[in-house]
């Protein structure tokens, strides 16, 4: 078999690697909105690797086209449900590090 | 009849006492003894009208089987009822007092502040005794019979406000634990022997096997003896009895005289096929009634604690029921148990009368006097007296019973471990013993009708709660009394309550009318409660009314004799003037109660006693230290493990991250 | 018509009314709302006990429905329905706006009967996320409160972060059957165990591991539970009383259904995944509970100990024992949360132990009832919950139970932080009774000393639920 | 079926671009060009769909996400913070004085730990991928629209997606309601004054101090 790069294993490596990237974000962006645009990022790998699942293997029913479909419906929800979340921590504390998330805890 | 009526008959009670526990603080006092008396009156009416239903004598067995309770692969033990004649009889026994007494107490609980516990637990009382006499197993016999302790318990320790009484009920309490560890341990033994414990398939199977395994079911007979003796205040396990006067003086008569501490009697006689089949138990049930007897007999010789006198006569009566089991006649020891049922819970009664009527004081030298002014209650307690002397028959409840038991302890050898007691050594023994009651019950009575009345009746203010007033009572040797609510009533001496009059007149007719009933063939009645009891069983042969008349007109005469002297003061002085020169009462072992307690104190107690401060030394320094800095360690590491949670969110998503992906890889891993 | 369409009919139309009836202005809406959200959730119960045959299956296999995936439905909505009763006035005092929220929680109920009952990959995310976000949303319902906005947007930060995760999982194992319908998938995972496909089976494991993590978090179980007290803590009680109880029971009736109904070839290897955590829990739950003394926190690390005994429930595969525990312990939390609503006044929710000094005198039915609950949290015999820990402990440990080898020290390790979680419950008990409240808080107090009759209806459910489930419940193996 | 280069070297460059791209949305400070940078690399992403014959996907991903989402985002972004400045901008980039991972060394902790994750799975994903790579057969017509919309609207009353639908509906509701909940002023401020359902405790410092400051 030749050395190909567009193949399973690749796309697959592409996608784990986005949610690599996307989670790095989650640990280290302050702001919540930034927070939110990283998970959006882990999101963008796990749809390219249910699109490619279905590409290279399956390739009968496109499953994994509604998947998707499904998928950025629920990311839509998800951002207007954080978005307007982080909107009304903006208007209580004109604040929205992850600092104002993160005052419940044991201060034992 | 309905079989679902037979479980209304524990239930009605066990209702009412929940009901009683639960509301009794917020009702009225007349509503709380209303309630009580008519949950018992209504059991009472159950079990009348299962009379008409053809159990007694030989009839059929009414059973009632609300399906299993406990059960496992190999054990069964249903919500079994079963009545049967002699089930049917012990019912009618403890409604009709249960219901009399309940009647009697809101008369004489009238000023007690704790009303709505007494009657909860009466009523508990009523129905536990009914579950143990209804039960069909052992195991709901242990139900009960574990109830009935536990109520006897709470009741003695009425008035726990006073000094020695928690020590009393608990003293009642302990010694009825050590009984039911014993019962327990035949319930066992009776298990593991005939693989059931359903009273109606042992005494069908029991008989054969117990005849091939006879020495297993020696020792199941041995332990079930334990439990019975317990409740039953027989020879090494009776010390409890007496103390538990402490409590009020309805409950000494429903409890402690007529119902709880025949429990054992009743077990033994509901087991009389496995005490046919093991003569040793026999042997030792006999020598240690023997043992109560005659101590029963002479501690209340000497007592002068009007109740401690009749506890005593009682102790000394289950005696007498345990010694005709012994003889093999179940018939002449349940005849006693309801005989003396109806007398003692009628001098029991008249003797409450008495010391509500005297400001609840109850030592016998105080009360000189006290019947002259009490007419219902002077009836009464001349009954109670004669019928527990057995003095004239027909008229005395005890007179026939007692007969019976003779009758059935001469025939009888008791015989066992190579050691045989003859029958007429034990009657003879018997018969000496019972002049004895006739003295002792005399002896009271004449105190009580002494020429002079009695100047030192104490009359407390109302509302006396002060040591002063615990200092006098404590004056009068060992005196329980039920002085708690005194001086409530003030003035002179005088009946009481119209309830205590009605319950007092009802059982001085009951009385004769259990003594007709159970006249024998010999004095020309009709045995009429002997054939129900045994189901038509032969009667014994006991002596025709010619050959008892000596010993009638002799025991009379003897009453007459000791009245006379004790009732006049001159006379009583001189005579206790002589009898304190035999130095008799005040150092010798009566005053000691022959030492039982003080051997518990040194067998049981002292060593109790060590072990409970060693423990307590060990535990305080060793395993203390030990608890004490694990509590320790373990806070710490709480602490410790809690500022795991940081609160910051992106540490909280590392975390999960981490313990996911590491999911994965193992999951993947293999 | 669809009879399964039939069964969502009354929450859609739920839904809708509540949707009108907030357009209504004139109108006093509370009990309106309730009446309606409660009538939705019992008919939705009703039409799926009538119009749903076992073992049917619709839209062409999207809905498949089993006798578990019903019963754990039932227990849902019940539970639903009772914190919704339980919603009536709270909801009011802490100036919540309650038709939203009822409209939230429907929606929720909504999610939760399709998860109990979702046999493809699709309705299955789409019910896993309809369960979740409006969690989220219901976490931070309070929007004027701090603590509250803390809650919502951790528990939303952590719960989209997992689903994604959630998502890889079905992705992989997508990838790796080919088949979307969660019958098929067992049925080619069983194949494939048999063949010894290492590559397809390789992609299944690792897909199971994030599937299993992200259902892990949600029921929050040890390594992974950390958001939870904190989201507890933040919540205010009405949309805890939802959060806490039915969602639990249906994310923990999912686990279980997927795990034995999908997963079962691969038993072997996540049966010890179970093992572990329910021993993290108990270990970590217990520990992090013994000094606490915020009541929700307390409450939250109890939560843990109680997922840890029901993973051990799910482990045995004995669908009795995990619905009984599921149905008394939901049962169990909420009467917890009703007491601690009618214990709290107008300014203040009860918060610290120190809040319950004694409410034993001041409020002594719904100490009453909490004392019971307690009790039966802590595994005091006659209570549903040491039933529930006992039938679960007992088909641990049956011989034929084929169990991971480290069983037996797993149960004993729970049974030992049962032991220690007696020391935190009876601490609260003590604060009720034993305690008296500090002069401040007493004249706090002086207001609010009646029993609402919405609490006490859910106190009574409980107790007597849990008594007598603890007592003439026979379960088998018992 | 060998693939031709054109395709490999479209995908090597889109996931060149995709990767960066997206390391530059975690990396960056200001908000909004974070946000630009994700719609950045979702172009070549719906590159690497079109590549994988899902058109219609690709296209969904600029229409819905790039272009609604992400709107969303860049709306969201532009209200609270019209005039970002790194490092004080309330939505800032990710530097910051609070414990945990922040500065030098959360960027340590976090690149070890996602290294490490990596470096754990990918091998082994990649290694059981490769297991069963094949050469894809895809059946005729894949992912074109007529294909996936028979998939999506065939037979109303049997489709496997109709409940799917039915839910996505619902779960878009409650975004909506939530959204218009927590944009209820009346209540927020309401609750500002005297917070109602919990005490403040010691466990909230922060929150006291700046209650009692005036904004």
């Amino acid at each position: 078999m030749s050395v190909s790069l567009f193949n399973l294993p690749d796309c697959l490596m592409l996608s784990l690697a986005l949610v690599l990237i996307g989670s790095y974000g989650v640990f280290r962006r302050r702001s919540l909105i930034l927070v939110l645009l990283s998970i959006e990022v882990m999101l963008n790998g796990v749809n390219l690797s249910l699109i490619s699942f279905n590409f290279f293997r399956w390739g009968t029913v496109e499953n994994s086209h509604y998947l998707y479909m499904l998928s950025i419906g629920v990311a839509a929800v998800e951002a207007a449900v954080g978005l307007s979340m982080v909107i009304v921590l903006f208007k209580n504390y004109n604040d929205i590090t992850r600092n104002r998330i993160s005052q419940l805890g044991e201060r034992a | 009849m309905n079989p679902w009526l037979l479980l209304l008959i524990p239930l009605l009670p066990g209702l009412s006492a929940a009901l009683l526990a639960l509301l009794g603080g917020r009702l009225p006092y007349n509503a709380i003894g209303g309630l009580a008396a008519a949950a018992a009156g209504g059991s009472f009416a159950i079990v009348l009208s299962f009379c008409g239903a053809g159990v007694f004598g030989a009839g059929q067995p009414i059973d009632f089987d609300a399906g299993p309770w406990i059960a496992t692969q190999g054990f069964q033990a249903g919500l079994h009822l079963h009545l049967d004649s002699i089930s049917l009889c012990m019912c009618l026994l403890v409604t009709f007092f249960g219901f009399l007494i309940s009647v009697y107490s809101i008369g004489y609980m009238r000023h007690d502040s704790e009303q709505g516990r007494f009657f909860a637990s009466l009523n508990l009382f009523v129905a536990s005794m009914l579950t143990l006499v209804l039960a069909d197993n052992l195991v709901l016999i242990f139900l009960g019979w574990e109830g009935v302790g536990l109520c006897s318990y709470l009741l003695i320790g009425h008035y726990w406000r006073q000094k020695d009484v928690p020590l009393a009920a608990f003293r009642a309490f302990f010694v009825n634990r050590i009984g039911d560890v014993f019962f327990l341990l035949g319930v066992f033994s009776m298990f593991s022997l005939f693989g059931t414990v359903s009273l109606s398939e042992l005494a069908a199977h029991g008989p054969t096997l117990a005849s091939i395994h006879s020495g297993q079911a020696a020792l199941a007979a041995f332990f079930l003896l334990g439990g019975a003796f317990a409740k039953s205040a027989q020879a090494p396990l009776h010390v409890w009895l007496a103390d538990a006067m402490a409590g009020p003086t309805p409950v000494s008569a429903l409890i402690h005289a007529a119902t709880m501490v025949t429990a054992g009697v009743y077990l033994l006689a509901r087991l009389d096929w496995l005490y046919a089949v093991s003569p040793e138990a026999r042997l030792i049930v006999a020598i240690c009634a023997l043992v109560t007897l005659v101590l029963g007999a002479v501690l209340a010789l000497v007592q002068t604690d009007i109740k401690k006198i009749l506890a005593y006569s009682t102790l000394s009566n289950l005696a007498l029921m345990f010694l005709a089991l012994a003889a093999g006649s179940t018939g002449a020891g349940m005849l006693h148990l309801f005989g003396h049922a109806f007398f003692k819970a009628l001098l029991f009664l008249a003797a409450g009368s008495v010391i509500v009527a005297a400001h609840h004081e109850q030592d016998v030298r105080n009360l000189r006097g006290v019947l002259k002014k009490l007419p219902v209650t002077n009836i009464a307690f001349l009954v109670g007296c004669i019928g527990g002397a057995g003095l004239i028959p027909y008229l005395a409840a005890g007179f026939f019973s007692k007969e019976a038991v003779l009758g059935a302890i001469e025939e009888a050898e008791f015989s066992g471990f190579g050691f045989t007691l003859s029958g007429r050594l034990v009657h003879a023994i018997v018969v000496a013993v019972e002049t004895l009651s006739v003295v002792y019950l005399f002896r009271l009575y004449g105190y009580l009708r002494s020429d002079a009345i009695a100047p030192e009746i104490p009359r407390p203010a109302p509302g006396d709660h002060t040591p002063a007033a615990h200092a006098s009572h404590a004056l009068h040797a060992d005196s329980n009394s039920d002085h708690h609510d005194a001086g409530r009533h003030g003035g002179a001496i005088k009946e009481t309550s119209p309830a205590i009059r009605l319950v007092l007149g009802i059982l001085i007719l009951a009385a004769p009318v259990f003594g007709v009933l159970s006249a024998s063939r010999a004095f020309g009645g009709k045995g009429f409660i002997w054939s129900i009891i045994t189901g038509g069983g032969a009667e014994p042969e006991g002596v025709s009314l010619i050959h008892a008349l000596p010993f009638l007109i002799a025991n009379i005469a003897l009453a007459g004799l000791v009245f006379a002297a004790f009732s006049n003061t001159k006379r009583r002085e001189a005579l206790l003037g002589r009898l304190k020169g035999l130095k008799l009462g005040a150092y010798g072992p009566l005053s000691r109660k022959f030492y039982f307690d003080d051997l518990y104190e040194a067998v049981i107690v002292v060593p109790l006693k060590a072990a409970a401060y060693l423990s307590r030394l060990i535990l305080e320094n060793v395993f203390t230290g030990i608890i004490t800095v694990t509590g320790w360690l373990g806070l710490g590491l709480s602490l410790g493990l809690r500022r795991l949670q940081t609160g910051k969110v992106h540490q909280y998503a590392v975390a999960v991250l981490l313990a996911i992906f590491i999911l994965a890889f193992y999951l993947g891993g293999h | 018509m669809n009879p399964y369409l039939l069964t969502q009919l009354p929450l859609v139309g739920g839904f809708i009314f509540l949707l009108f009836l907030a357009s209504i202005n004139p109108f006093r809406k509370e009990g309106a709302s309730t009446l309606i959200a409660v009538v939705a959730l019992c008919s939705t119960a009703a039409a799926i006990w009538f119009f749903l045959p076992e073992g049917a299956q619709y839209f062409g296999g999207a809905i498949r429905v089993t006798s578990v995936g019903k019963v754990i439905a039932y227990v849902c909505l019940g539970l639903t329905a009772i914190g919704m009763v339980l919603s009536e006035e709270y909801l009011d005092k802490v100036r919540v706006n309650g038709i939203d929220w009822r409209m939230v929680v429907l929606a929720l109920a909504l999610g939760m009967v399709n998860l109990c009952l979702a046999n493809d990959i699709a309705t299955l995310f789409i019910a896993y996320e309809l369960v979740s976000i409006p969690s989220y949303v219901l976490a931070g319902f309070s929007h004027g409160d701090p603590r509250s906005n803390e809650a919502g947007m951790k528990y939303l930060m952590l719960g989209i972060f997992t689903s994604v995760l959630f998502l890889l999982g079905l992705s992989f194992i997508y990838g790796a059957t080919g088949e979307i319908h969660l019958v098929a998938i067992h049925d080619k995972l069983a194949r494939a165990v048999e063949a010894g496909a290492t590559g397809d089976l390789t992609l299944a494991k690792i897909g199971l591991g994030f599937l299993m993590g992200a259902v892990l978090f949600k029921v929050a179980v040890a390594p992974f539970h950390n958001w939870l007290p904190d989201v507890y803590q933040g919540t205010n009680l009405a949309s805890l009383a939802i959060i806490s109880s039915p969602v639990k029971v249906a994310v923990f009736g999912m686990l279980g259904m997927l795990l034995w109904g999908v997963f079962e070839p691969l038993a072997d290897l996540w049966k010890p995944v179970l093992l572990v955590a329910a021993a993290i829990s108990a270990v970590l739950g217990n520990l992090q509970a013994v000094s606490q003394t915020n009541l929700k926190r307390l409450i939250a690390y109890s939560a843990v100990v109680n997922a840890g005994f029901i993973l051990l429930g799910i482990l045995v595969n004995s669908v009795s024992i995990v619905v009984f525990y599921l149905g008394s312990y939901g049962i169990m939390t909420l009467g917890s949360w009703a007491a601690l609503m009618s214990m709290g006044t107008n300014q203040a929710d009860v918060d610290e132990l120190s809040d319950l000094a004694g409410m034993g005198r001041t409020h002594r039915w719904s100490a009453l009832g909490l004392t019971v609950i307690l009790l039966s949290y802590a595994g005091i015999p006659l209570t549903s919950g040491f039933a529930a820990k006992f039938g679960v402990v007992l088909e641990a440990l049956k011989p034929d139970a084929a169990m991971p080898p480290m069983t037996l020290w797993v149960v004993m390790l729970s049974v030992c932080g049962g032991l220690v979680s007696f020391y935190f419950y009876f601490q609260i008990i003590r604060a009720l009774w034993l305690q008296s409240p500090a002069p401040e808080s007493a004249d706090r107090r002086l207001g609010g000393s009646g029993l609402r009759w919405n609490y006490a209806f859910v106190l009574i459910l409980s107790v007597v639920v849990i008594l007598s489930l603890g007592m003439f419940v026979r379960l088998p193996g018992l | 079926m060998p693939v031709s280069p054109v395709v490999e070297i479209t995908f090597a460059l889109s996931a060149l671009v995709i990767l960066l791209s997206s390391l530059a949305v975690v990396l960056v400070k200001n908000p909004v060009r974070a946000t630009l940078l994700l719609i950045v690399a979702f172009i070549p992403t719906s590159l690497v769909y079109i590549l994988l014959q899902a058109a219609f996907v690709g296209i969904l991903q600029i229409l819905v996400y790039a272009g609604a989402i992400m709107m969303l985002f860049t709306f969201v972004i532009m209200m609270i913070n019209p005039s970002p400045k790194d490092g004080e901008s309330p939505a800032g980039g990710s530097e910051g004085g609070e414990g945990g991972f922040s500065g030098m060394r959360g960027a340590l902790i976090g690149l070890l730990v996602v290294g490490a994750l990596g470096a754990l799975l990918l091998p082994k994903v990649y290694h059981a991928a490769s297991q069963v790579s094949v050469a894809p057969v895809t059946k005729p017509g894949f992912g074109e629209l007529s294909s996936i919309s028979a998939l999506l609207f065939e037979d109303p009353a049997n489709n496997p997606l109709t409940v799917s639908f039915e839910l996505i509906s619902f779960l878009i509701l409650v975004g909506i309601i939530a959204a218009l909940n927590f944009s209820r002023r009346k209540g927020a401020e309401a609750r500002m004054e005297n917070s109602i359902t919990t005490r403040p405790t010691e466990a909230l410092p922060i929150l006291q101090r700046e209650a009692l400051e005036p904004k």
